[in-house]
């Protein structure tokens, strides 16, 4: 395996607004150092792709933003969020996840009804309003384009749905929360071609009122839907541009590599 | 014994000003698990016209019965022996109540072929000097011993009565009359020992010295295996106690309530034994 | 939905989040309750276990130091008769033979029960789940709350009567006490490797089935392997009951303190000596202390299995590495 | 082939060790329902219990029984169920937990009688609870503790990482996704553990005769004020259960049809817990439908 510099970077600031930035955000799994100083800043209503190869940090990164990673890892470094450093012992976390929410890798639907699945949460957080909880609920499923093929069946199980469907309800389940950032474990890694491309059109439509951040092993997932691009390798971040940039002009070896497919 | 077979049946006697003097007693007696059906029965035909008076009446073992009383911790201690032959009890402290006498006699296999046994057979077998029923006159079979559980009250007595201090073989032991009459019952060649009241028709209870285990026989102390059933208070019992054990020691216990549940009256006895093993008579 | 705002409003909107994020808010409440909760809960249980270790280890511990017992005396001494003296004035409390037969019941209690648990949990998860849902299982959990007493009188007249036929001897010993046993430890084993062979992802029988392998390699390789940490507290669980079981091992094993011989002597576990004794000795004295000294050593014993079991189980357990995300 | 016949003969053991089992659950069961159903009728399960006359039944104890179970999961299920979740989800992987988990199974091996005799001297007379079903329900809370916290504890832990970390990513507290969305999933495995829980309720004796005593005072089952010591509510009256009673008539029993009480009594035991066993499967299920919408 080749071995490139970690010293040698090249990473943007945001000229527009930024909804979510980080500072030398370091991750480590007991000693192991699994994240070095990653800095990076966030568009708002944009979509930004974090990519590398298995094992590169991105997931562990992208955890660490709604402080997922708390129980099993130690997080240094900033989070600045609404001007507020959340990755702190004073910050309350459930609100940080209220506001930045997650969709996982492998679909995890609730064990309820698909309604349940997405109420639940909401009447957790005070919403007991019966038309306000059924309007989140289509409102929701139609931004997930899910509505059309369960609006009949909204109390049938969950676990009844296809792969695709199941991933597509978790994003709506998140969706109905209203958070500000969507972050996404590649969403798309274990459906069908099909399913990808709905949920890749669901994801663009998304943008335009969500932040999203959506790691991904997919590099074509990544032209098609990513305004910017982050490449991740070996718990380094050694690139970060506009995402046309990244796939056609990078400035890292290590990018140029991966890319293209000469990786490894 | 109309009377008391009347009380049984409706709860309608209720209406009773005896008890008034006293508001609420609770009386709880604990120990011997072989007296506690009696004193159970008792202390509920009791209750129907004593109404203040609340009495449970609980099993454990002579020795909890014993140990929890000398402490405080009860109100009643029945036990199967007498104090003084317990270890670790101060009798001194504690005053007996015998309210009933009970016959215990050898049980063995049908099928053994002896229907006598002298008192000096019993004990060789009990020792283990005779292994096999064809040495006390029986058929050729193995015997097989099942003794009680050591510091049990029927062990205690039988032991007194057969053993004259010699040490028992080391053996099969059963604290209760319902496992013991089963595997007597059950396992060819058996020996043990049981109250009167769980010998049945499926068990041999051979004469001792020629003389047949019943009540009269025991009565006049022609049979040697017997015990009292006690009920020890810590010191003198108070008011409500007392009058509960006088109705124990009433004729309308002693003469139907005891006799049905397989023991021997006191008031028949004619003879009287003391804690060392003494018999006198009455 | 949110779209582009006026900047007054997002500011505000802004400083409503920024206070949020960092006040407490109903879930911090709701977890600190819930962790207040679990923690009374184990702190409670712990308690209730502290507080009867203590008791059993203060009276247990009493025969040694009161009564001065030798303890050596007391572990290899083969003669119980704790109310008398021997020839050397000493009280007669040899628990050896006790100990020795109360492992020997448990351990084949547990060895003669576990492939017929292990067999009917596979019937029921791998096999025909159907058919072992519906009517094997309640009927299996049916056996666990039938009293023990029944266990000892069935045993007394079928068992005992039937090995006294095919071996001589009067039929009470070990074998019966273990088939007895085996009989009331098998609901517990079988239900607990049900729950833990069922929680086995099926995922992985998929993936094992979709290599080739045929069901029974399936069930060997990876089903049992990943249900091995299961299996072993089915395990634990069962012997404990088969420990601390008195009343039906009692009528059948014949409870007479002697060495055993074989399998087929009449002899005494420490839980059934325990039990017939306590009733009848006071506390305080010797004999009671003595027997308080039995259940010591049970819960020892009992502890070593544990720690045993699992330092077995330990190695080629594949438990970790599944849950090594959490 | 090699692979193929021994999977033949591994599924062929299978079927045989099962027809064995099947085979002895059969017997049990047979002898216990037919040396017992003969004996059982509605004055039997209706009538109070005789203590020196044939024919009497066994209406309190059964009650008492039921009684006994539903005070002693009223008591255990909460306590278990909160250090189940402890174990579970809050616990650090160390070595104390290790210790907590060791000793919980370590007194699961204790003897009845031990813990009847401990429940005797703490709760009976030291708490001055007397012998009563609420220091029976505690005594046998010692002993439920161990198998149900165990049982909580792996059907918790069985629910897929994943769905705690659904329900923590949108926001909802641990507490709220424990109990909304991982206990829920959980339900069935933590009925296996009622259930025989329960079943040793029914079956205990030894500890029971220590705690919860061996009389069955009369009762008044029209009595609804569970204060008042007659009422058949009142947890603080001693209550004899089914199964020390079919202990007691085995053993000391002196009525003469003391063999048919205690074979009809063991065959009303047995419907009874099946009945429970059934309605708790129900039940659980229901409530599992419910909770999950499972179809």
């Amino acid at each position: 395996m080749q071995t490139y510099s970690f010293d040698q970077k090249h990473i943007i600031h945001i000229p527009t607004e930024k909804a979510l930035t980080t500072e030398n955000l370091q991750v480590f799994y007991g000693d192991n150092h699994a994240m070095h100083d990653a800095s990076l800043e966030f568009p708002r209503y944009r979509i930004t792709a974090l990519i590398g190869a298995s094992g590169s940090g991105k997931s562990t990164y992208l955890r660490c933003l709604n402080r997922m990673n708390d129980a099993i890892a130690t997080v240094k470094g900033k989070i600045i969020y609404r001007d507020t450093n959340i990755n702190s012992k004073k910050i309350n976390v459930y609100e940080v996840r209220k506001h930045i929410s997650m969709v996982f890798q492998r679909p995890n639907p609730f064990a309820k009804s698909i309604r349940e699945n997405i109420t639940f949460a909401l009447r957790r957080n005070g919403i007991k309003d019966k038309q306000e909880l059924a309007y989140r609920v289509e409102n929701s499923l139609k931004s997930a384009a899910l509505w059309d093929e369960v609006k009949d069946d909204l109390d049938k199980s969950a676990l009844a749905l296809s792969g695709g469907q199941q991933q597509r309800l978790c994003i709506a389940r998140c969706v109905a929360m209203k958070p500000d950032i969507l972050l996404l474990d590649e969403p798309a890694s274990a459906l069908d071609p099909i399913s990808t491309a709905k949920i890749e059109e669901t994801l663009k439509e998304l943008r335009k009122s969500y932040t999203i951040i959506i790691v991904t092993h997919n590099m074509q997932q990544a032209s098609r839907i990513a305004d910017y691009t982050a490449f991740f390798h070996m718990g380094h971040v050694l690139e970060y541009d506009k995402t046309e940039k990244i796939f056609t002009n990078p400035q890292i070896k290590a990018t140029e590599d991966y890319i293209s497919g000469n990786f490894g | 014994m109309g009377v008391l077979l009347a009380g049984c049946g409706s709860n309608s006697a209720s209406s009773s000003k005896k008890s008034s003097s006293s508001s609420n007693v609770k009386i709880t007696a604990v120990g011997s698990t072989a007296l506690q059906p009696l004193v159970e029965q008792a202390a509920s035909d009791y209750q129907k016209d004593n109404s203040k008076v609340n009495i449970s009446v609980q099993g454990g073992g002579s020795g909890t019965g014993l140990s929890q009383v000398q402490e405080g911790a009860v109100t009643i201690g029945n036990s199967d022996i007498f104090a003084e032959q317990q270890s670790g009890i101060k009798a001194n402290k504690l005053v007996d109540h015998k309210v009933a006498v009970v016959g215990m006699t050898p049980v063995v296999n049908k099928g053994v072929g002896v229907k006598n046994l002298t008192m000096a057979q019993l004990k060789g077998i009990f020792t283990g000097k005779y292994k096999n029923w064809k040495q006390v006159g029986g058929k050729d079979l193995k015997i097989n011993v099942v003794n009680r559980v050591s510091g049990s009250g029927t062990r205690a007595t039988f032991e007194g009565a057969v053993l004259e201090g010699a040490k028992a073989i080391k053996t099969q032991e059963q604290d209760s009359n319902g496992t013991v009459q089963k595997i007597v019952s059950t396992t060819p060649g058996t020996i043990s020992y049981l109250a009167f009241s769980y010998v049945n028709s499926k068990i041999e209870a051979p004469s001792v010295n020629n003389v047949k285990p019943t009540d009269q026989n025991v009565e006049n102390n022609k049979w040697k295996i017997w015990s009292y059933e006690h009920m020890y208070t810590k010191g003198q019992p108070n008011a409500a106690t007392k009058k509960f054990l006088n109705y124990m020691n009433s004729s309308k216990v002693q003469d139907s309530l005891v006799q049905k549940l397989g023991y021997i009256s006191i008031h028949d006895m004619k003879v009287q034994k003391n804690a060392s093993g003494a018999v006198t008579t009455k | 939905m949110e779209g582009i705002k006026s900047e007054t409003e997002d500011k505000l909107k802004m400083d409503g989040i920024k206070k949020e994020l960092r006040n407490p808010s109903k879930a911090t409440h709701q977890d600190y309750f819930g962790k207040a909760i679990s923690y009374i809960c184990i702190t409670l249980v712990g308690c209730l276990v502290l507080s009867i270790l203590y008791f059993i280890t203060t009276r247990g511990v009493a025969t040694f130091t009161e009564n001065h017992v030798n303890l050596w005396a007391f572990l290899s001494g083969t003669n119980w008769n704790p109310g008398m003296l021997d020839s050397h004035g000493q009280p007669e409390v040899g628990a050896l033979p006790m100990i020795v037969t109360s492992f020997c019941v448990t351990v084949l209690a547990a060895l003669v029960a576990t492939p017929f648990a292990l067999g009917v949990a596979l019937f029921m998860t791998e096999i025909s789940p159907q058919k072992g849902t519906r009517f094997l299982q309640p009927v299996i959990e049916l056996l666990v709350g039938i009293p023990s007493v029944v266990y000892g009188f069935i045993g007394l007249s079928v068992i005992v009567p039937l090995i006294r036929h095919a071996f001589g001897g009067t039929g009470f010993g070990i074998l019966a006490g273990t088939i007895v046993l085996f009989v009331m430890v098998l609901p517990t084993i079988t239900s607990l490797s049900i729950d833990s062979i069922r929680s086995v992802p099926m995922y992985y029988r998929s993936a094992s089935l979709a290599l080739g392998a045929t069901r029974w390699q399936t069930i060997h390789k990876v089903v049992l392997r990943a249900a091995t940490p299961g299996i072993l507290t089915a395990i634990i669980f069962g012997m404990a009951r088969a420990f601390g079981e008195a009343l039906a091992v009692q009528m059948v094993i014949g409870n007479a303190t002697l060495m055993p011989h074989g399998l087929l002597t009449p002899s005494s576990t420490l839980t059934s000596q325990l039990t017939t004794g306590i009733g009848n000795t006071t506390m305080g004295t010797l004999p009671n202390n003595a027997l308080w000294s039995l259940a010591l050593i049970l819960l020892l014993m009992s502890l070593v299995f544990n720690v045993l079991v699992r330092f077995i189980g330990k190695r080629g357990s594949m438990k970790n590495e599944f849950k090594s995300c959490k | 082939m090699n692979s193929k016949a021994a999977n033949n003969v591994a599924t062929g053991v299978i079927y045989l060790l099962v027809t064995a089992v099947v085979g002895i659950l059969i017997f049990l069961l047979g002898y216990i329902l037919i040396t017992g159903v003969p004996h059982v009728s509605i004055h039997f399960i209706t009538s109070a219990a005789e203590s020196f006359r044939a024919g009497g039944g066994i209406r309190d104890q059964l009650f008492n029984s039921l009684y006994l179970l539903v005070l002693t999961l009223i008591i255990s299920f909460p306590i278990a169920l909160g250090s189940g979740i402890y174990l579970s989800e809050y616990a650090p992987h160390n070595w104390f937990t290790g210790l907590i988990r060791t000793a919980i199974e370590v007194l699961s091996s204790l003897p009845s009688v031990v813990v009847g005799l401990f429940g005797y001297l703490l709760f009976v007379i030291k708490f001055n609870l007397g012998f009563s079903i609420l220091a029976g329900a505690i005594a046998l809370t010692f002993f439920n503790l161990p198998l149900l916290t165990r049982s909580i504890e792996e059907s918790l832990e069985d629910v897929p990482n994943l769905q705690r970390e659904a329900g923590l990513s949108l926001g909802l507290s641990r507490w709220k996704t424990i109990t909304g969305i991982v206990f829920p999933a959980a339900l069935p495995g933590i009925l296996t553990g009622i259930i025989l829980s329960a079943g040793r309720v029914f079956g205990e004796a030894a500890a029971l005769i220590y705690t919860a005593g061996q009389s069955a005072p009369t009762v008044s089952y029209t009595n609804w004020n569970p204060f008042s010591a007659a009422s058949f509510l009142n947890p603080m009256r001693p209550a004899e259960t089914l199964a020390v009673h079919i202990w007691k008539v085995n053993t000391e029993g002196v009525t003469p049809d003391a063999l048919q009480i205690s074979s009809g009594a063991s065959a009303v035991l047995i419907v009874v817990i099946l009945l429970f066993n059934l309605a708790a499967r129900f039940l659980g299920n229901w409530a599992f439908k419910k909770m999950t919408a499972a179809k």
